[in-house]
């Protein structure tokens, strides 16, 4: 078995086993309930009349998905990949295997990966077909190219910020306080202010691809200078790429140990 | 039922009567009646037997089913910050304060107890030396060995001059050395310096060397209390051995004394445990060594262990 | 492979301080092949050297050579190193097998070679009926020697263990102590992290003495034993009549001084070994019942004090 | 020449009774964060907003053709304390959510309890610490660019008109503190990992919020807005300084909220918070 499958098996049986996925899966679980008490107060007729099954969707993907799901959950198994093992000291173990520190580090982003969409996709695809029971028939085959490109924003949102956090959580002993100051403080603050600067965050191009009306952006969409999808695109992978390499440069030649 | 007028306060520095306290099915005390005395008082008994459980009714942390407890003359539901502030408690397990040396949380604990800040760092000092922490007492606590945790444990308890010392497990991750010191100060604090010790201990050895008597649990209920002296009676022939010579060496002596009706079984730490039958005395022990030319390096007469009577305790219940 | 008789470990002025606390000084050493013991007081510098020599931390100044290799980010070298660490770190919520099977894909094997390997290494350490329950409902004793078995699985040429017989009961202690043994019998190198020095002196005799950081004594442990025989001992006596004992014993020409208390005697010999052989014959002669014979300060702390002085 | 006893001394001193414990507490905990290079950095940052609108008013005052562009008046001071609201969340993410859970890790929760001070006082010194830092990020810049306004102002028209604003900043921020400061406390109380405990802190913010907007946006009714806690920061604003807000006034169902926050984060800490782990 090549180290990085080895690697990967591992900390995917670690991170699958802890407690905590119970309580993030639990989180993943309150979009679909969500979903379910929208779609049928649309049914009972109970609802705003201009309120759709898709608009319901699209307005939990934005709002629910992006904005806090995936913080929380790419956040939590980002952190944990490298946080954990080193409180917990048993980082130890992995180090005296013949497995190079980079090769640990792709291993755990991998599991992360794994673990993360494991969590988040199917739930975001649970959450469309419900509210799509709200609308007509047709509308929801008609609607499911857009739900494919939420999955596909959603999937690089947990590939970019899992890459951004797994370096934090190399560098920092206090990954969490510095990835929520990141997302809370940055992501928002620049957005106010016009021009390039918004180009710095990986929200601004996760918003680039989203396939839903501008409006619904909230007032983060107003100063947004436009980046065409697959300029965001081809960003994403390489602050991905880049995110990696420094991370695991980063993991290479940090000392792990408790100073006397 | 007033406090100081209750006819057992006087004497007894802790009277409980008829403690019960009941988690569900789980009879954590059972109607525990016992009256420590002043002094070191050992408190015995298998782990689960409900010794945490009753230290931490006296500190007020459990309120009890029925019955009730009082230290020092004050009644524990009543005034358990009182209490608190006359006891000094030293947790099982491993504790400390988050991101402060040894110097910074023991005063801070002091302060706690109601020190000026000035005295509780003066104070501080004190503790530290007396149970040995010498410069390391600046250091980050989190980068301690047990072993200091446990002595910065004793001194957090002893800081504001307590009355009485709860200590819970106190040699609990010692090395040999370390658990020797640990006794010796608890002697000290008991026999000289006038403070009242409960010591809890699943290892009996230490109540042995430290307390002068003890009450005994198990299953949440009182299996035994008195003097260690009258609960021990007659002192049987049994001896801590260590030799010094080859593995050889060694089972030729064990096999000389088997020949003679004594037995010696290896025990801790490469101690031999030496039964003589009666008849014999340690000479015989001395001799066969000679002849098996092994040195005989230590040797202790151990009365009969605080094990039997412990057994004997709890056979009979 | 390099040659049998090559050293395992060799450091030249090797350093490491953190900040201004020193962990070791200016350390050139060479450990040969066999079972080394690392016997130091905590905190003394020795998990310092432990860290140095398994590649967790890097050298301040100097060098640090593992079978003939530096060890920082030297991956292929730990194909040949086994460690058991001194914490109490695991994945609480993996069952044994699971864990060392994982560790061992590590090194290369497929899930089912793995999978035997971790079973035998299980096995060594007498822990197969415990192979499919947690590691969380371990207790103190089982954790140990799951560690061990983690770092012999991949059968190294190199063991380093810290602290092996950390919190085990007796039996515990002395199956380890013989599990070490034959490990060393099949031609492995060990070596193994005390402060109790009787715990090495039963595992091997050639032993490193580390304290505050420097190396303080090199060699056998016959060797520290004398070491230990020459400086003053005090020997302890408690019987009936401690002052017949006591005028019995002060013409001798090993005793260099005594003092008497209530209940016994203390004696202060340069050469307790010549004393130990004599005493027994006063003993019978005069009948004298001894209740305790004991030498408070026969230990490492001693060898240090003296050797340190 | 009598040889005195050096070791053990039993202590003369007195020992005062428990009132003061919880200020031990603060004390002890803000000096320790207070005299961290990381944090201070933090809180630097924190102050960069300030330091901007400082300049804001200074310069307000020297060219009057900035006058009209920014009129410095109840909006702007609550405006100011929105935009510092990001900065306490940060707050209460570290080291609010780490105040607890940090001693339920190292089991600093025994030593605490056992000496003579009740559960109340540990919560109320912790949260004092928390408190504390937030008070320098929140409420005292405000105060500070209040006064250089009146210092600055040649004559008394804006004290006359705006003289309630230093009390509308107290209370606003002694409201919003105590919501999210006793809500950090009881997530972090909730987790021996004080990451997790951030975490989860978050969560429930930004849950809060994407349930508020949920129900708004499928029942119109904007009532619902006040499940979610950043509006309910909103509301409480609008309460003390007037001025709109982006779905209307709710005031009854905000005071609901505000209860239903404040109850559950001190039933969770009296659960919790506690020596002895109840294990039947």
């Amino acid at each position: 078995m090549s180290p990085l499958a080895a690697v990967f098996r591992l900390s995917l049986a670690v991170l699958m086993k802890s407690k905590r996925t119970l309580v993030i899966g639990l989180l993943c679980f309150l979009p679909v309930l969500g979903s379910f008490a929208g779609t049928s107060l649309i049914l009972s007729g109970v609802a705003t009349h201009e309120l759709t099954g898709f608009s319901l969707t699209s307005f939990i993907i934005v709002n629910a998905y992006v904005y806090v799901l995936l913080v929380v959950v790419t956040l939590f198994y980002g952190t944990a990949l490298i946080s954990d093992e080193v409180d917990e000291k048993t980082i130890t173990y992995l180090f005296m295997r013949p497995v190079s520190k980079t090769t640990i580090y792709l291993g755990k982003y991998l599991a992360y990966l794994v673990a993360a969409s494991s969590l988040l996709l199917p739930s975001a695809a649970i959450c469309f077909l419900i509210a799509m029971t709200a609308d007509a028939s047709g509308e929801a085959a008609h609607h499911l190219p857009i739900l494919l490109e939420d999955l596909t924003v959603l999937a690089l949102g947990i590939v970019a910020y899992g890459a951004l956090y797994a370096l934090l959580g190399a560098w920092s002993k206090r990954p969490v306080f510095v990835g929520l100051g990141f997302t809370l403080v940055w992501e928002t603050l620049v957005t106010f202010i016009p021009g390039y600067l918004s180009k710095l965050t990986i929200k601004h191009y996760l918003l680039a691809l989203l396939p839903h009306a501008v409006g619904q952006r909230g007032i983060l969409g107003l100063f947004e200078s436009p980046t065409s999808p697959a300029a965001a695109v081809v960003v994403l992978l390489l602050t991905t790429a880049g995110l990696l390499a420094l991370g695991s440069w980063m993991f290479t030649n940090k000392e792990y140990v408790l100073e006397q | 039922m007033g406090d100081m007028g209750h006819p057992g306060a006087r004497d007894g520095v802790i009277q409980v009567e008829d403690l019960s306290i009941i988690y569900g099915r789980h009879r954590a005390l059972d109607s525990v009646t016992a009256s420590f005395p002043a002094g070191a008082v050992g408190l015995l008994g298998p782990n689960g037997a409900g010794k945490s459980s009753l230290l931490k009714t006296l500190l007020g942390f459990l309120t009890p089913t029925s019955g009730h407890a009082s230290v020092l003359g004050m009644e524990v539901a009543a005034r358990p910050l009182d209490v608190r502030q006359k006891v000094g408690y030293m947790p099982e397990i491993d504790c400390h304060i988050p991101g402060m040396n040894a110097v910074s949380l023991t005063a801070y604990l002091g302060e706690l107890c109601g020190m000026p800040s000035v005295e509780a760092i003066q104070r501080a000092h004190e503790a530290l030396y007396y149970v040995g922490l010498g410069d390391e007492r600046y250091r980050n606590v989190e980068t301690y060995s047990t072993g200091m945790k446990q002595r910065i444990k004793l001194a957090q308890a002893l800081v504001h001059g307590p009355g009485i010392l709860f200590l819970d497990e106190p040699t609990n991750g010692l090395d040999p050395k370390g658990r020797m010191e640990m006794l010796a100060l608890i002697r000290d604090l008991a026999r000289r310096k006038g403070v009242n010790v409960v010591l809890s201990s699943h290892l009996l050895r230490d109540v042995e060397e430290t307390c002068t008597s003890v009450v005994m649990l198990s299953h949440g209920k009182v299996v035994g209390q008195g003097t260690i002296e009258a609960l021990k009676g007659a002192s049987g022939e049994l001896f801590e051995v260590r030799l010094k010579g080859s593995q050889r060496q060694q089972e030729q002596f064990a096999a000389a004394l088997a020949a003679v009706g004594c037995s010696a079984t290896p025990a801790q730490d490469g101690m031999l445990e030496v039964a003589l039958t009666d008849g014999h005395g340690s000479e015989l022990i001395f001799a066969e060594a000679q002849r098996a030319d092994a040195q005989v390096r230590h040797l202790v007469r151990k009365q009969p262990t605080l094990e039997d009577v412990f057994a004997r305790a709890v056979g009979e219940k | 492979m390099t040659d049998t008789a090559a050293p395992i470990i060799r450091a030249e002025g090797l350093s490491r301080w953190y900040k201004q606390v020193i962990g070791i000084n200016d350390v050139s050493l060479t450990i040969a092949p066999g079972i080394t013991g690392l016997l130091g007081p905590n905190g003394a510098g020795k998990s310092t050297f432990m860290k140095l020599i398994t590649g967790q931390i890097r050298p301040s100044r100097g060098r640090c050579l593992v079978l003939g290799q530096p060890v920082w980010n030297n991956p292929p070298l730990m194909r040949r190193v086994g460690f058991c660490p001194e914490q109490d770190a695991f994945y609480s919520g993996m069952t044994g097998l699971a864990w060392v099977r994982g560790l061992l894909t590590l090194n290369g094997w497929s899930r089912a070679a793995a999978q035997e390997k971790a079973l035998a290494a299980l096995a060594a350490v007498s822990l197969l009926e415990a192979k499919d329950k947690k590691i969380g409902a371990y207790s103190k004793g089982m954790r140990q020697r799951v560690k061990l078995a983690q770092a012999i699985a991949h059968e190294p040429e190199l063991l380093i263990l810290d602290e092996p017989l950390g919190g085990m009961d007796p039996m515990g202690r002395r199956s380890t102590i013989k599990m070490i043994k034959d490990w060393a019998a099949q031609g492995r190198s060990i070596i193994v992290s005390s402060h109790i020095l009787h715990e090495i002196e039963s595992m091997t005799s050639s032993i490193l003495l580390v304290n505050h950081g420097r190396i303080v004594a090199e060699g056998n442990v016959h060797e520290i034993r004398e070491l230990i025989e020459e400086h003053p001992h005090r020997i302890f006596i408690q019987c009936d009549d401690p002052r017949q004992l006591a005028g019995r014993l002060v013409g001798w020409p090993v005793v260099a001084g005594m003092r008497l208390d209530e209940d016994g005697v203390e004696v202060q010999t340069t050469k307790p070994d010549a004393f130990f052989t004599k005493l027994p014959d006063v003993i019978l002669a005069d009948k004298v019942r001894v209740t305790r014979l004991l030498s408070p300060d026969d230990n490492l702390q001693a060898v240090f004090d003296y050797l340190v002085k | 020449m009598p040889i005195y006893d050096q070791s053990y001394r039993p202590y003369r001193g007195t020992l005062s009774s428990h009132s003061m414990r919880w200020l031990t507490i603060a004390r002890a905990g803000l000096q320790h964060y207070l005299s961290r290079r990381m944090f201070l950095i933090f809180l630097f940052t924190a102050f960069i907003p300030a330091i901007a609108r400082g300049v804001i008013i200074w310069l307000s005052h020297q060219t009057n053709a900035t006058r009209d562009l920014t009129s410095i008046d109840g909006a702007w001071f609550r405006n100011f304390l929105d935009w510092q609201g990001q900065f306490l969340l940060l707050v209460c993410i570290w080291p609010g959510a780490i105040l607890i859970a940090r001693d339920l890790k190292t089991n600093a929760i025994q030593l605490y309890l056992s000496k003579p001070l009740t559960r109340t006082d540990y919560v109320a010194g912790k949260f004092a610490i928390l408190a504390g830092i937030a008070f320098l990020l929140m409420p005292a810049p405000a105060l500070l660019l209040f006064l250089m306004e009146v210092g600055l102002s040649t004559d008394t028209a804006f004290i006359s008109s705006y003289f309630w604003i230093p009390f509308a900043i107290l209370g606003y921020s002694l409201v919003v503190i105590t919501g999210a400061g006793l809500l950090s406390l009881a997530a972090s109380s909730f987790t021996r990992s004080g990451r997790y405990a951030g975490l989860l802190f978050f969560a429930i913010v930004f849950f809060s919020q994407v349930g508020g907007q949920l129900m708004r946006f499928i029942t119109g009714d904007h009532g619902w807005i006040v499940l979610s806690l950043p509006a309910l920061m909103d509301q409480v604003g609008a309460l003390f300084f007037g001025g709109p807000t982006e779905f209307g006034l709710h005031p009854l169902p905000s005071l609901l909220m505000y209860g239903l926050v404040v109850g559950l984060s001190l039933l969770v800490l009296r659960r919790r918070v506690r020596a002895v782990e109840i294990v039947t």
